[in-house]
């Protein structure tokens, strides 16, 4: 047993010690870096705790999806202070670009949607541009006083921890008594779907609601276009065969995760997040180009999920036992439906999501009355 | 009819389905959905309180017929039906105002900001209505990601650079607010296995677990209350959001969190909290109502005046704590004062900051000092926000009076008379910075107005303004409808 | 001494790191990150939290994983939703800081 | 039988960890960006591939076996494209590390 012990003692080591380079690397880019591997060694954590399901979520959404919109942001700023070769998603600080007092763009220098390159180069790694002071180092009565604040929570936590070490009260046996009516075999899905069903759908709303609020950055001028600066020109031919290669065998597997989620780790998000992985590969291969954001298509796959979970939960009222309830006898063909049209919309959102707001003007055809 | 405790559910899932909804058409049709959507909520928020009112006894509703503490339960007491009513009425209101400002114009193709405002509008009112009526913590914690979803979009909806900043620092510390909120269900669940408020409220004892969960998430959601050390965020993002949008962020968005800590003390934790707890968060309340009052007092431009007012005012409701904890009349008294100050804020804020806007259209900007002689060109406009102004300062026909009226003998009444001398000075104060607005206003002079007014929007501002002096109505004593599904021993700190 | 104790320890001193991360680093990037670490470190708690409570045949108390991963798709959105904010503000003002030289008292 | 697997299982996977620590020695050891992606890659490669073929009289079924194999293949076809890339980024980055 100590040998286990001590495979998570490393575990738990290497983790602090990635926490620890994210807080201190010099540069946003190699914290950034170290998030991603922070993640999926996670991801392992979570499978030492016995949450086959966390881990699959861990390693897709937290550190895949999150790590992917970390490294785009962390690529646009520090393509602005030293571009490196060829990055897609990065505007390169061509043209430079007066900003008029209140923060219009003056016409005269509008290069053509150019403009989005940021006036002046900054670097957020201290090293590079000697004597730049932007914010400036905290001062140390600011780093003791937070020191003290993160000690004390954290020795109270370790502490309560320690402390309670006996098991704690548990729900799960209550969970999986009533497992088989739902026609589910694993037990965080039934939670997901039936038990917290309220929580799982006002999430959905609050992905929808994400996506409308990154949206809302997009400038006027551009409203209802493409993502991404320009369109993403072929890669090289590595990462074309991986795009073309890749893409099939993730659908099977994103299939297959939604499938199993029934009875055994996976389900709808699980399903969504690879399903995204593959779009966001074919779209940085170049492959296909960014959908654009006011095409009333994509707006309706985005709201087929939660609309199908919203209807689904409100014809529950019919039954005696109220909203987003199922009836026993077709409950699990109708749960796996909700969570194929949820995985889908989930799919889209979490792509759309990386891909960030629209920076491209649409063409006039398809735009949304 | 439909079931009264299916109106619970209804009450959520209306504005969801109306997001949801927009999104999914977008264009012209967004406005139609939250107009309706602003219709069927008001009815439903209707039907609950009537229903309330009459038996007198909480509505309770348990989603897909999961008991806590596997499932969970929607609950609807005394407080949450005055919310909702009062959400409701705001809504209404800013719904009416905005539909000028963002008309998507028909058959022109959709543009960003009547989508973005339509929808973000519904996202804040499903968030609000989830935060009145859920009955677990976790599904509180989603209410409270919904409504910071829902307003940093509003904050940064006009894309000035000084409101994208501002929507950026109010999500992180919103964030920060959440994680450390939830931090605290983490330990409540490994203590007690489960999140139920009213479970947890037979379960809990004052141990160290409970202790920590409950200062954590006070932390947190003082964070996103914006009590006063942490109120930071606050007014560049109540100032750089349209008008519309300020008033329900100021009104409502901003309660959303207090009623958690509410919730949190007098229903969850019962006794947990000692009573040093409950003065250190009515000291800082204190501090909130003189240093917001003298910061509005020295500003310059009228929307932001108002937001730190906004900081001011939320000083009052921590009076709560010291005061409506102990079992006896004097706290039933502090209770119906709270909310009443709530009530009253609400409304009185949303008319003050919708009279900004409309002074910030007709005359191009919103420096008070080129206020002379308005007084004489809005004159609607100038007493909707004379009459708001009175019901911050609490002169007496308004419900701003009632509510520090009730916070004052009750502090007096329990003895610790120095919140009551903290009440007058934040009065005073509060009538320093509306006299500063008024009177330039009522002095001479030309004004050039930029754009006229129509008086249809005027009259919804004078509306709600009237609704603020009609509170004033409420009878000096605990009313029967707050005290519905109250705990009889009330006691938050022995 | 149990795994799931350990891995308590190991979140409440993320908690810990992603807390002093926030409060110190004055760029909006690292403070997203330190949330998110934050983030992590609270559901590992739930993690360890649903660990003990493993009974009934189950690896773990499946309530609080569902509630984890709830919350990190939440956290998802909110670092997507920042992050498209900050880059917004690096594009209008060309500092991706929060500390933006006072606008110019205009209109 | 199950002694021979086991036995099988020992060896193999410990000559894979020898790859992966050579792996690891030829990142921290070799000069610049180029030759420590070469040991990386091909260190690694095979590590996980003797580790996955030390893991296979252990799976339960043929079809844990072969989503053994599956996962090697598709680590090999990530890592080979992802090592493509960064090689072509540092090439025509000036060869910089």
């Amino acid at each position: 047993m100590s040998l286990a012990l001590l495979a998570d003692g490393a575990l738990v080591l290497l983790v602090l010690g990635l926490a620890f380079w994210v807080n201190a690397a010099a540069s946003g880019f190699a914290a950034v870096v170290g998030y991603v591997a922070f993640g999926l060694l996670l991801a392992l954590a979570w499978m030492r705790l016995a949450a086959g399901d966390v881990a699959l979520t861990e390693a897709a959404v937290g550190s895949g999806a999150t790590g992917a919109v970390l490294v785009a942001a962390a690529m646009r700023l520090r393509a602005a202070a030293d571009p490196p070769p060829s990055w897609p998603g990065v505007s390169r600080p061509s043209t430079p670009n007066r900003r008029s007092a209140d923060g219009r763009d003056t016409p005269g220098h509008d290069g053509g949607g150019d403009d989005l390159a940021p006036p002046a180069p900054y670097s957020d790694s201290h090293r590079d541009v000697p004597g730049h002071d932007e914010g400036g180092k905290p001062g140390l009565s600011l780093r003791l006083a937070a020191l003290v604040l993160s000690g004390l929570v954290t020795a109270g936590l370790a502490g309560l921890v320690l402390w309670t070490a006996g098991p704690a009260p548990s729900l799960a046996e209550a969970a999986t008594r009533h497992l088989p009516g739902l026609g589910m075999g694993n037990a965080v899905t039934g939670v997901l779907i039936a038990y917290r069903a309220l929580d799982t759908l006002l999430e959905k709303v609050v992905l929808l609601l994400a996506l409308g609020g990154v949206w809302s950055l997009t400038r006027d001028r551009v409203w209802g276009g493409r993502p991404f600066p320009r369109a993403i020109p072929a890669g090289n031919g590595a990462l074309i065969l991986l795009a073309r290669l890749l893409p099939p065998i993730g659908i099977v597997v994103a299939v297959y995760v939604l499938w199993v989620g029934a009875t055994d780790p996976g389900g709808a998000f699980q399903g969504g997040a690879i399903l995204t992985a593959m779009w966001i590969l074919v779209m940085l291969a170049g492959l296909r180009d960014a959908p654009p954001i006011g095409s009333r298509r994509l707006r309706l796959a985005v709201a087929a999920g939660p609309a199908a979970f919203l209807a689904v939960g409100l014809a529950g009222f019919v039954l005696p036992t109220g909203f987003l309830s199922y009836p026993e006898s077709i409950a699990k063909p109708l749960i796996i439906a909700v969570e194929a049209v949820l995985t889908l919309s989930i799919a889209l959102i979490l792509g759309l999501l990386v891909a960030g707001p629209a920076e491209r003007p649409p063409d006039p055809a398809e735009r949304l009355r | 009819m439909i079931a009264a405790p299916a109106l619970l559910v209804l009450a959520i899932m209306a504005p969801a389905t109306g997001v949801v909804l927009a999104f999914a058409f977008g264009g012209r049709a967004a406005e139609w959905i939250a107009i309706a959507t602003t219709v069927a909520g008001a009815a439903i928020a209707a039907g609950i309180a009537a229903t309330l009112w009459s038996t007198g006894l909480p509505l309770r509703y348990v989603i897909g017929d999961w008991a806590p503490p596997l499932g969970i339960a929607l609950r609807a007491d005394g407080l949450s039906a005055i919310m909702l009513l009062t959400s409701a009425v705001v809504m209404g209101a800013v719904v009416l105002f905005a539909r000028e400002t963002f008309a998507q114009r028909p058959g022109a193709p959709e543009t960003r900001t009547p989508l973005i405002f339509w929808t973000m509008l519904m996202g804040v009112w499903a968030g609000l209505n989830a935060v009145w009526l859920a009955g677990d913590l976790f599904t509180l914690y989603v209410a409270l990601e919904l409504l910071t979803f829902s307003a940093v979009p509003l904050v940064s909806l006009e894309g000035k650079p000084e409101t994208l900043v501002a929507a950026l620092r109010y999500m992180l510390f919103a964030l920060v607010g959440s994680v450390l909120y939830l931090l605290g269900c983490a330990l409540l669940y490994g203590g007690y296995g489960t999140l139920d408020l009213e479970l947890l409220a037979h379960a809990v004892r004052a141990e160290p677990v409970t202790v920590l969960a409950a200062a954590l998430m006070t932390a947190g959601l003082a964070a996103k209350t914006a009590l006063f050390p942490l109120h930071l965020w606050l007014p560049p993002a109540h100032a750089g959001a349209p008008a519309a949008a300020s008033a329900l962020l100021s009104a409502l968005v901003v309660k959303g969190s207090f009623i958690l800590i509410v919730r949190l003390w007098f229903d969850a934790l019962p006794g947990v909290a000692g009573a040093g707890a409950a003065t250190l968060l009515a000291a800082m309340g204190a501090a909130a109502i003189i240093c917001g009052s003298i910061v509005a007092l020295r500003q310059a431009r009228l929307k932001l005046m108002i937001a730190y007012s906004t900081v001011a005012q939320i000083g009052y409701l921590f009076f709560l704590f010291p005061l409506a904890g102990a079992a006896g009349h004097w706290s039933r008294i502090a209770w119906t004062g709270g909310m009443m100050q709530l009530v009253a804020h609400a409304v009185a804020k949303a008319a003050m900051f919708l009279a900004a806007g409309l002074i910030g259209e007709a005359l191009g900007h919103d420096r008070i000092a080129g206020f002379a002689g308005l007084g004489r060109a809005l004159p609607v406009v100038m007493l909707a926000f004379g009459l708001a102004g009175m019901s911050l300062m609490g002169l007496p026909p308004s419900g701003g009076f009632v509510a520090k009226a009730m916070l004052l003998t009750a502090s007096v009444g329990e003895g610790q008379w120095w919140w009551a001398v903290v009440i007058l000075i934040g009065g005073l104060l509060a009538a320093g910075y509306t006299f500063r607005v008024l009177a330039p206003a009522l002095a001479g002079g030309p004004v050039p107005l930029v754009a006229p007014i129509p008086r249809s929007r005027q009259a919804i501002v004078l509306g709600l303004a009237v609704c603020a002096l009609l509170l004033g109505l409420v009878p000096l004593r605990p009313s029967q409808l707050l005290e519905v599904g109250r705990p009889v021993a009330m006691a938050v700190s022995r | 001494m149990t795994p799931a104790t350990l891995y308590g320890l190991c979140s409440a001193v993320l908690v810990g790191a992603g807390l002093y991360g926030m409060l110190v680093n004055p760029q909006p990037l690292r403070k997203i990150l330190s949330l998110n670490l934050l983030g992590s470190g609270t559901f590992l708690l739930f993690g360890v939290i649903a660990r003990r409570g493993a009974a009934a045949g189950l690896g773990g108390d499946p309530v609080p994983q569902a509630m984890v991963i709830t919350g990190i798709v939440v956290a998802f959105s909110a670092t997507a939703l920042a992050v498209a904010l900050l880059l917004r503000v690096f594009q209008e003002t060309g500092r991706p800081t929060l500390d933006q030289p006072a606008p110019k008292d205009g209109g | 039988m199950m002694l021979l697997g086991d036995i099988a299982t020992g060896l193999l996977v410990s000559a894979g960890v020898v790859f992966f620590l050579a792996g690891t020695v030829g990142l921290l050891r070799f000069p610049d960006s180029m030759t420590r992606l070469h040991a990386l890659t091909k260190a690694d490669s095979l590590g996980l591939g003797l580790v996955v073929l030390g893991l296979l009289p252990q799976a339960a079924s043929v079809l844990e076996a072969l989503k053994l194999v599956a996962v090697w293949l598709l680590t090999q076809l990530a890592g080979a494209t992802v090592t493509q890339l960064v090689a072509r980024a540092i090439w025509r980055g000036g060869g910089r590390s």
